[in-house]
């Protein structure tokens, strides 16, 4: 099971902040492939990974037991 | 908020608490950036903003930026502090105090600081309008990315 | 400290009442320099500092600092307190506070005014090390006269 | 009479803030060489004059009733 976090947008496209999936050991593509068919989530190309807190790439492992938190561009300061 | 040098916060964010931490006897030269609601951008009416953060990770970024700022500027010392939640318009989204032995190094390191932020620190800000809302994305006023948002690669440089 | 935007006090300088002092809703940035008494330069002790001031002409070029920085950058807004007197280590003798709607033009209008104060407003400093005093001339970090003083012309440009 | 004001260390050197000076009208280099002379005061020529508050060149006019203010290098800030 990994654990996934959303925020601004995409949270409230999804309707919750986070989602548990089952799911065994997978990349980061594959995971945003997945999430983008399953709620229909635009604009993902623009959103960036991260993998227990630290950015991640495209070809990033995930692996059960993580948290993958998906970062809209941010907009602080 | 707390005597951490990097923090998220839920409450106003006060300048003078903000300074007392880089303070140093070695120090000649405190520069302050403060961050506030406009009211108006772009012609457009702000009535209130809405910030949210990935906290545990925007600590751990404002943290990031500390290390390389205290390694581009090896004699400097920054605190920064971002609140979160409903803030109303000349209210403090962002304090950086970064305090130096010489002004030069506390003005660059400072609005490095804020460049920063912008670029990497997981935090959202949604515009509530006179006639609607939004999440704002890319923001950057100087650093144009192609895809609206910096490659890992310039993130991890 | 009053509502004045440019100020000579003989009392601590309340950096938030110097910020209260540009503070607007239509400004995004506040910029703050605070120059503090540093207890080591170039390897000597300093163990107090005396500032002394032409104080009516001191406030006069303060304001002229402030006309050269609102011409140069239309939308900021500048308020400046330098203190004289008796000063101790990490105590403030200049606050610089600029608010800007953006942020780029806050960080330069308040760098360029603690440069022009450095040029213009008859103000000195007396070092108290533990090894003897000594009025401070020319301390410019970045801008060589080869006088030590700004030429009239340069005052005047 | 014209007052002049002394800071910094030539107010040290001179002993006092304050001078009164009996004489006509004159300009900057000419009361420079004579307080040079009565007071024996050195690097007079790194020293900036202001008249009544505004900062004056060499060859100014000083008229009867005008503040004079000798300005060492400043060091505020």
């Amino acid at each position: 099971m990994i654990k996934i976090l959303l925020f601004a947008h995409l949270q409230e496209a999804v309707g919750k902040g986070e989602i548990q999936l089952e799911i065994g050991q997978t990349t980061v593509e594959q995971l945003k492939a997945e999430l983008q068919q399953k709620y229909r989530i635009a604009g993902l190309e623009h959103v960036m990974i991260a993998i227990n807190e630290e950015y991640a790439l495209d070809n990033s492992i995930i692996n059960p037991g993580d948290t993958v938190a998906f970062i809209p561009p941010v907009s602080g300061g | 908020m707390s005597d951490a040098l990097f923090e998220i916060v839920d409450v106003p964010v006060r300048i003078e608490q903000l300074i007392k931490k880089v303070e140093r006897r070695k120090a000649g030269a405190i520069t302050t950036f403060i961050g506030t609601v406009r009211e108006w951008t772009k012609g457009r009416r702000t009535i209130f903003l809405e910030y949210q953060a990935y906290i545990p990770m925007a600590i751990k970024m404002l943290a990031a930026i500390g290390e390389e700022v205290e390694t581009k500027w090896p004699e400097t010392r920054i605190a920064i502090t971002h609140r979160i939640g409903r803030l109303e318009i000349s209210e403090i989204a962002v304090g950086i105090a970064v305090s130096s032995p010489h002004r030069k190094a506390a003005y660059e390191a400072n609005e490095y600081a804020i460049e920063r932020i912008k670029q990497i620190v997981p935090i959202w800000k949604k515009e509530h309008w006179d006639d609607g809302e939004t999440w704002i994305g890319d923001q950057l006023e100087n650093v144009p990315y192609s895809s609206g948002f910096p490659s890992v690669e310039e993130v991890e440089s």
